[in-house]
C-alpha cells in the first residue's frame, strides 16, 4: 500500500490525533485559510491529548503506521486544565523508550497546536510527513499478524 | 518639611528641574556622549540629590565633564532634565567662589541666534573652573 | 532461620496471626517455594536461604483477604513493592503482620550452571546467617564459588539493607549492591539504533509469551489484564514473526512506570532469561531524569510521577535524542 | 448490526470541486454495517436534512455517517436532524471532508482517496457508537459563601439581589475579614470601614442572606447542583435572640485590664477581655465568650458577665450545633492572612517591637486602632521619625520554607499609601522605601506611587535590605543597598515596617480538599481555565472569589466577586442541568480500585466506594472507582491512566479509537 506502484514514490501513512478544542479547531482553520498539507496525515478526534492511550499509538504502528503525532493545546491551555501534562509527560517517556527499543525518533511527535494556529498546524504537517518520508516504511514496529 | 526637603527644594528653584520626578528609567545615561568620562552618571544626580549627597556632587569630575549637550535634556521622558541638575552642581561650585569673569552686559554681544542661551551660559560655567 | 521459625510458630500459637507465607523446601535444593504455613508442623518444610528470592508481597492481595491476619516474610527490598500496594489499596495492612526477614543477596542457579556446575545434589553455605562461600555438592565432586558471584543481577545494584515497612524484623541484611543500576541500560542507550533494535528483537523473539512476568510482578496487578480484555483488541495471538510481543512488553512495562520498584522478579522467573528488567529499568531511569529522583514504594504517600506533572516539565521532543 | 447511513455532502463546489463525491459514495456503500449511502449539494440545508430524515425512516437507520464539514461546524445541526427522526443524537459521527481533506489538497483522486478512508474511519466509529441519554439533575436554589471578608459579601449581595438565598459561612464572630482591619484605601485614600461598613449592615439586613458567623463548613457531599453542607455552629456561649449588643458584658469582663489576651483583630497590639466582639462595628453586634480563656471556663468561678447582662442572655451550656443545609452552588472566598516572619531573623520582627508588619501599621493608624490613630513605637510610644519600609518580604522568594515563589502584588500600592498618609499626617517624617521592583499596574495605580516620590517625597532605593539590627539607643540599624548607585547604605531608622508575603487562608486547603477543588502548590485555588474561567474551580458548581484565588485587590476583588455571583445566579436560574452524556464509566470487573484515575482527575468526578460485585460466580466486596456524570467533563484522562482499561469514555471509547486507527491504516 505504501508503494506507489507507478512512480514507485513512497507516501507514508500518517495517524494524527487532535485533542477537540484547540488543535483539531486548528486543523480546521489550515483547512479553511487553504494551508495544505499531504494528504497521508488521517486526523482522529479525541477531546483531549490525555485521552490518547499509549496502545493507541503502538497500535496504530502495529497496522502499519509510519508516523503518529499527537496534537494538543498548549501547556495551561487545556481545556480540561491539566490534561496535556499528564500527556506530555506519558509521550516523553514512551518515545523515549521507542528510540530506546531502536525505534526511529522522527516517527512520532507532540506539537501544542491552538485553534489560531493554523499556519502552524499545516507547517507542522509538512515537516511531520517530510521526515516520516525520509526515514521510509515503518518495519520495525509493524505487526505482520495485522495485516490483512 | 524635613532640613533635606529644603535643600532640595533650592536646587529645584537654581535648576528648574525637579529631581523627585526622576523614575530611574537611565534614558539620561543612555543618551550621555561623555559616559565613560563620569564618574556619577547623568541618572544618579538625581538620586544623588534626593539622597542629600551634595558634597559628592561637588567632588565629583562628572560635574565638569558634561559637555553640556543636552541631549540627556531633550530625551527625558520625566523631564527632569538632568543637564540641568549638573548646571545646577556648577551653579553651587561657581557661586561658593563669587566673582564673574563676564561682565553682564558683554554677554549678549557673544550669542549667536540659534545657541541655546543655557548652553552658553552653562559653558560659562564649565570653563571658567 | 531457626530464630525465624521460633518466632512465627510464636505468632502463630498466640493467635496474633493464623497463617504465614514463607518459603518450604522444593523438589531440588536450590528452588525453593512460596507457601502457606498454618500449623506447627507445616514448619518442617519452612526455608529461608539464599536462593529464597520470590518476593511474596503480592501474594498478600489475596491472603490479606482471608478471615484473620497474614504473617509475611519479607525481604527489605519486597517491602518496597508491599508499600506500592498499600499505596494503589490493593492489601488490607490491617490484615498483614510483616516480618522483616534479613537478607544478604538472593542466588541465582543459572550462575552456577553458567560456571559448569552441574548435577547438584545438595547445597551448603547459602544459609541466611552466614558469610562465606557457597559449596555445591555435586555427582562430580565438590564445587565451590564465591556467594556474591552466585548473587542475582538485582542484588548488585541493591536498594539497602533497610525494610521501609515492617512490624518485626528478625535477622541482619546486607547492602549487596557495587554495581551502578543503570549501567545496562546506557551500555544499551550507547549503542547505534540498529544494534540496539537488533539487540531487543533477539531478545524479545525468545518471548513464548508465558506471562510469568507479568503474574510475578507486584505491580502489575490487575484483576484482569488489559491484554486479557476485549477492549483495545489486544488479546494474545499466536506469533508469526519474532518481534510481535514488543506492543505487550512495552505496555507492560509502561503500566508499571512510576510504580515500578525495581524488584528485578520478571527477569528473575522469565524462563527463557529475557532481561526484562531493562524496559522497567529504562522507564526509572528517564523519570529519574526527567521528573527527580524517585522510588517507587519508599514513600506511600509519594505521588507518582505519571499521575503529576509541573508546568515546566521536558517536552516528548526534548526526551528523545539526547545522545545525538 | 448497526444499519448505517452514510450522507456525502457537495458543499456546493467545495467539496465537490476536489472530492469525487460520487465515487465515495460507491466506495463506502459496501463497507460493514452501511444499508445506504447518498450524496447531496447541501446536506445541512433544510432539504437536505429532510433527506437524511426520510432515509431514516425508510431504511430504519440506526446510525448515520455525514462526510462533510468539520463537527465543530455541523455536528450538533445532525445530531438535531437525527433526534427529530426519532434516532439518539449520539449516534451520528460526522467525518471532515471539507476543512481537512477537500481545502487543503489539490489532486482529485488523492483527494477521493482520503475522503473514503475517512468515512470507513467514521463508519468503524459508528458501528460501536451506543445510544446516549444526556442526564438531568435538579438544582437547589440556594448557594453558599465561605468567607464573609469583602469578597464574600459582594458575592453573597450579588446573588440575593438578583433574587437567589445566600448563606455565608464565617470563622470569625464578625464578618468583614481583613478589609475591616484597614485604614485606607488605595488610590483614592477613602477610610476603609466607611465603605465597608455599610455593606456588612446590608447583609445583616438583606431578606435573602442567611449569616453563619462563628462556624466553619464541616463536611461537604454531594455535586454541582446538589451539594449537602454540613455547618458547625459553634458555640457562642450567647443567646443570640436575646442580645441587644450594649456591650456591658465586654466592659465589665474582669480579664478587660489582666487578661493579657492579644486581640485578634488588632494583630495583638492590643488586649481583648474574654467576651468579645472583634471591633465595634461587628456584624452580627453580638459578642463571644472565648472559653480558652475564660475564667468561668477555667475555674467554673466569675460569671461576671451573666450577672450583669441585662438581657440574660449569656448561655455557658451552649453546645456546637451541626446544621445540613443543601445548595446548589458554593463560592470559596476564604481571603488571606500574610506568612510567618519566624523564618526572617535578619529583619529582628520578633526581636524588636518596632519592627512591624503592615497590617499592623494599618491598626496603628487606624483612628480605632489600639493607639487611636496616633502612630507611635510600640517600644517607647514615641512617634518615629525615620521610617524604612521593606518590600518583597517573602514574596517573588524562592526557598520554599522562607517564603512565596509569586509577587503579592498589593505591597507596592498599600506601601505608597501608608508612605503618604504617614507624610501627611507628620510630614517631617522622612521615609525610605527600599524595593526590587515597584509594581503598579492598574488605574491610577502608577500615578498614586509617583505622587509618594513626587510630592511626598518618599525615598525609593532600589534594593532589598540585608539586615535590620536593633541598636542599644533603642534605633533600629538597617543595612541595605543602593542598586543603582552602587553603594551599601547603613541608616537609622526608629521604625522598620515589613510588607510580608500575602498567603492563601491557611484553612483554605482543608476546604478545598472537601469541595474537591483543586489548589495550587502555593494552596491558591485553581481556576478551570487560567483565561477563559477566571472565577471557576475545574469542579462543576464551585467558584472563586477574592484572594483565595491569587493575590489581588479590593477593587479588582470587587469584580471578580461579582463575576462569580453571575456565574451563580447562571447556575441557579436553571431548574435542572444537562450533563454532558459523554462521561467516563468505570468497568467495576475490571478495577482494581488503585486511585490512579482519581488522580488525574481534574473534577473530582472520581470517588471509590466498596461495592458488591459478582465476578465467576464470586461474590466480593470491592474498592471500585464511581464516576459521578454530573461532574465529569469527559476527558479521558483517566481512561489512559487506568492500567486494565477499566475506565472508559463513552462516545470515545477504547474500541472506538482502536477501531478508527484500524480503518484508517487498513
Amino acid at each position: 500500500m505504501p508503494m506507489n506502484e507507478e512512480n514507485k514514490e513512497f507516501r507514508p501513512l500518517i495517524v494524527a490525533f487532535c485533542c477537540n478544542w484547540c488543535s483539531y479547531a486548528g486543523a480546521d482553520l489550515a483547512g479553511s485559510s487553504r494551508l495544505s498539507y499531504p494528504a497521508d496525515v488521517k486526523i482522529i478526534r479525541v477531546p483531549c491529548s490525555g485521552r490518547v492511550n499509549p496502545m493507541f499509538i503502538l497500535r496504530a504502528f502495529e497496522r502499519g503506521a509510519d508516523g503518529v503525532i499527537i496534537c494538543g493545546c498548549h501547556p495551561g491551555d487545556c481545556h480540561y486544565s491539566t490534561g496535556n501534562y499528564y500527556a506530555r509527560r506519558r509521550m516523553a517517556l514512551l518515545f523515549s523508550m521507542l528510540e530506546y527499543m531502536g525505534i526511529e525518533n522522527g516517527r512520532t511527535r507532540v506539537e501544542w497546536c491552538s485553534a489560531a494556529e493554523g499556519a502552524k498546524f499545516s507547517k507542522t504537517m509538512n515537516e511531520f510527513c517530510e521526515k516520516v518520508k525520509s526515514l521510509g516504511q515503518n518495519v520495525r514496529l509493524g505487526d505482520l499478524r495485522c495485516k490483512n | 518639611m524635613t532640613q533635606l526637603e529644603k535643600n532640595i527644594e533650592a536646587i529645584k528653584e537654581m535648576s528648574g528641574s525637579d529631581p523627585y520626578k526622576c523614575m530611574r528609567c537611565g534614558k539620561c545615561t543612555a543618551s550621555c556622549p561623555a559616559y565613560s568620562e563620569m564618574d556619577i552618571k547623568p541618572h544618579q544626580f538625581a538620586s544623588y540629590i534626593i539622597r542629600g549627597d551634595f558634597e559628592e556632587l561637588i567632588e565629583s569630575k562628572a560635574a565638569w565633564k558634561c559637555l553640556s549637550c543636552f541631549a540627556c535634556i531633550e530625551r527625558c521622558p520625566r523631564d527632569v532634565q538632568p543637564g540641568k541638575l549638573v548646571d545646577a552642581t556648577r551653579q553651587i561650585v561657581a557661586r561658593s567662589r563669587g566673582g564673574d569673569y563676564l561682565q553682564p552686559e558683554e554677554v549678549p554681544g557673544l550669542l549667536a541666534e540659534d545657541l541655546p542661551q543655557q548652553l552658553l551660559v552653562s559653558a560659562f560655567r564649565r570653563y571658567r573652573r | 532461620m531457626q530464630e525465624l521459625i521460633n518466632r512465627l510458630k510464636e505468632l502463630l500459637a498466640d493467635g496474633t496471626v493464623v497463617r504465614v507465607i514463607g518459603w518450604k523446601k522444593g523438589d531440588m535444593p536450590y528452588n525453593p517455594e512460596p507457601a502457606y504455613f498454618e500449623k506447627a508442623e507445616d514448619f518442617d518444610n519452612f526455608v529461608y536461604d539464599g536462593f529464597c528470592g520470590a518476593n511474596l508481597s503480592k501474594m498478600m492481595i489475596e491472603a490479606a483477604k482471608l478471615e484473620g491476619k497474614t504473617a509475611v516474610c519479607l525481604k527489605p527490598c519486597d517491602t518496597y513493592s508491599f508499600n506500592q500496594l498499600i499505596r494503589e489499596h490493593r492489601v488490607n495492612r490491617e490484615n498483614t503482620y510483616i516480618i522483616g526477614v534479613g537478607c544478604r543477596g538472593k542466588l541465582d542457579i543459572e550462575k552456577a550452571r553458567k560456571a559448569g556446575i552441574k548435577g547438584i545434589k545438595s547445597v551448603s553455605g547459602v544459609d541466611i546467617e552466614g558469610d562465606g562461600d557457597v559449596t555445591f555438592d555435586t555427582i562430580y565432586g565438590e564445587k565451590k564459588m564465591a556467594y556474591s558471584d552466585l548473587m542475582l543481577d538485582r542484588c548488585h545494584v541493591c536498594k539497602g539493607k533497610d525494610h521501609v515497612i515492617f512490624d518485626e524484623v528478625i535477622g541482619e541484611s546486607k547492602d549487596t549492591g557495587d554495581k551502578d543500576r543503570f549501567e545496562d541500560v546506557i551500555k544499551i542507550e550507547k549503542m547505534t539504533p540498529e544494534e540496539r533494535f537488533a539487540f531487543f528483537k533477539s531478545e524479545l523473539s525468545k518471548c513464548i509469551r508465558c506471562n510469568a512476568c507479568r503474574n510475578v510482578c507486584p505491580a502489575c496487578s490487575c484483576r484482569k489484564c488489559v491484554f486479557d480484555n476485549t477492549k483495545f483488541d489486544s488479546q494474545q495471538k499466536a506469533n508469526v514473526d519474532s518481534f510481535e510481543e514488543k506492543m505487550f512488553h512495552i505496555i507492560r512495562a509502561f503500566h508499571v512506570a512510576g510504580r515500578c520498584t525495581d524488584c528485578g522478579e520478571c527477569s528473575r522467573v522469565c524462563p527463557e532469561g529475557i532481561p526484562l528488567h531493562l524496559f522497567n529499568r529504562k522507564f526509572i531511569k528517564d523519570i529519574d531524569e526527567f521528573y527527580g529522583e524517585f522510588q517507587a514504594g519508599k514513600d506511600p504517600e509519594a505521588q507518582s510521577p505519571l499521575t503529576d506533572f509541573t508546568f515546566d516539565d521536558l517536552e516528548p521532543k526534548d526526551a528523545v535524542g539526547r545522545g545525538e | 448490526m448497526q444499519k448505517i447511513g452514510v450522507f456525502v455532502c457537495h458543499c456546493g463546489t467545495n467539496i465537490a470541486a476536489t472530492v469525487d463525491v460520487k465515487k465515495v459514495v460507491e466506495l463506502v456503500r459496501y463497507e460493514p454495517g452501511v444499508v445506504f449511502a447518498d450524496d447531496y449539494m447541501y446536506m445541512c440545508s433544510e432539504a437536505g436534512q429532510e433527506k437524511i430524515i426520510e432515509a431514516i425512516k425508510e431504511y430504519g437507520l440506526t446510525g448515520l455517517v455525514i462526510c462533510s464539514c468539520s463537527p465543530r461546524m455541523h455536528e450538533k445541526t445532525f445530531r438535531a436532524c437525527a433526534e427529530k427522526a426519532g434516532l439518539n443524537p449520539y449516534m451520528v459521527e460526522v467525518a471532515n471532508i471539507r476543512e481537512q481533506c477537500s481545502w487543503i489538497h489539490k489532486d482529485k483522486e488523492e483527494a477521493t482517496k482520503k475522503a473514503v478512508i475517512l468515512a470507513r474511519a467514521a463508519i468503524a466509529k459508528v458501528n460501536l457508537n451506543a445510544p446516549l441519554k444526556e442526564g438531568e439533575s435538579p438544582v437547589t436554589k440556594r448557594a453558599l459563601v465561605i468567607g464573609g471578608g469583602i469578597a464574600g459579601i459582594q458575592t453573597a449581595l450579588d446573588i440575593a439581589d438578583a433574587g437567589y438565598e445566600v448563606d455565608i459561612v464565617e470563622k470569625e464572630p464578625s464578618i468583614g475579614g481583613r478589609m475591616s482591619q484597614f485604614d485606607k484605601t488605595f488610590p483614592t485614600l477613602d477610610c476603609a470601614s466607611c465603605i465597608l461598613t455599610p455593606k456588612m449592615v446590608e447583609v445583616n439586613q438583606h431578606p435573602n442572606i442567611t449569616l453563619y458567623t462563628y462556624s466553619e463548613v464541616e463536611k461537604v457531599s454531594g455535586y454541582v447542583g446538589n451539594f449537602d453542607v454540613d455547618i458547625r455552629k459553634k458555640a457562642r456561649s450567647i443567646i443570640f435572640d436575646k442580645c441587644t449588643g450594649c456591650g456591658e458584658c465586654m466592659t465589665k469582663c474582669p480579664l478587660g485590664k489582666i487578661g493579657n489576651i492579644p486581640s485578634e483583630f488588632d494583630r495583638g497590639l492590643k488586649n481583648r477581655p474574654a467576651i468579645y466582639m472583634p471591633f465595634a462595628q461587628a456584624v452580627p453586634a453580638v459578642p463571644v465568650i472565648d472559653r480558652e480563656n475564660c475564667t468561668y471556663f477555667k475555674t467554673g468561678k466569675c460569671g461576671v458577665c451573666s450577672k450583669l447582662c441585662p438581657s440574660k442572655a449569656i448561655d455557658y451550656e451552649q453546645q456546637d450545633e451541626i446544621v445540613t443545609v443543601k445548595y446548589g452552588a458554593i463560592v470559596v472566598a476564604t481571603g488571606f492572612d500574610i506568612i510567618n516572619l519566624d523564618k526572617f531573623g535578619e529583619y529582628a520582627y520578633n526581636e524588636s517591637p518596632d519592627v512591624i508588619t503592615s497590617i499592623e501599621l494599618e491598626r496603628l493608624m487606624n483612628a480605632a486602632g489600639p493607639t487611636g490613630g496616633h502612630l507611635e513605637r510600640m517600644s517607647d510610644h514615641k512617634q518615629p521619625k525615620d521610617i524604612v519600609f521593606i518590600q518583597c518580604v517573602g514574596s517573588r522568594c524562592d526557598s520554599e520554607e522562607k517564603g512565596k515563589p509569586y509577587c503579592s502584588k498589593v505591597c507596592c500600592m498599600y506601601t505608597a499609601k501608608h508612605a503618604m498618609l504617614i507624610k501627611d499626617h507628620w510630614p517631617d517624617t522622612n521615609i525610605t522605601v527600599f524595593y526590587i521592583d515597584v509594581r503598579t499596574p492598574g488605574k491610577n495605580f502608577d500615578e498614586f506611587y509617583r505622587r509618594a516620590v513626587e510630592q511626598y517625597h518618599v525615598n525609593y532605593i532600589k534594593g532589598q535590605v540585608g539586615k535590620v539590627k536593633p541598636q542599644p539607643d533603642g534605633s533600629l540599624l538597617v543595612q541595605a543597598a543602593d542598586l543603582l548607585d552602587g553603594k551599601q547604605i547603613n541608616m537609622k531608622a526608629d521604625m522598620v515596617v515589613l510588607a510580608a508575603a500575602i498567603e492563601p487562608n491557611p484553612g483554605v486547603r482543608k476546604i478545598a480538599t472537601m469541595l474537591t477543588a483543586s489548589i495550587d502548590n502555593n494552596n491558591f485555588l485553581t481556576e478551570a481555565h487560567a483565561k477563559l474561567r477566571p472565577v471557576e474551580s475545574p469542579t462543576a458548581g464551585i467558584f472563586l472569589s477574592g484572594m483565595a484565588q491569587g493575590p489581588k485587590d479590593i477593587p479588582e476583588t470587587v469584580s471578580q466577586a461579582g463575576a462569580a455571583a453571575v456565574k451563580v445566579i447562571g447556575l441557579l436560574a436553571k431548574d435542572s442541568l444537562k450533563t454532558n452524556p459523554c462521561t467516563a464509566q468505570c468497568d467495576t470487573l475490571l478495577c482494581n480500585g488503585c486511585s490512579t484515575c482519581a488522580n488525574v482527575c481534574p473534577y473530582g468526578a472520581i470517588t471509590y466506594d466498596d461495592v458488591q460485585v459478582m465476578d465467576h460466580g464470586l461474590r466480593e466486596t470491592r474498592r471500585v472507582a464511581q464516576v459521578n456524570n454530573a461532574l465529569c467533563q469527559g476527558c479521558g484522562a483517566c481512561t489512559s491512566a487506568c492500567p486494565s482499561g477499566a475506565m472508559d469514555l463513552q462516545g470515545f471509547s477504547n474500541r472506538q479509537i482502536t477501531t478508527e486507527v484500524d480503518a484508517i491504516c487498513r
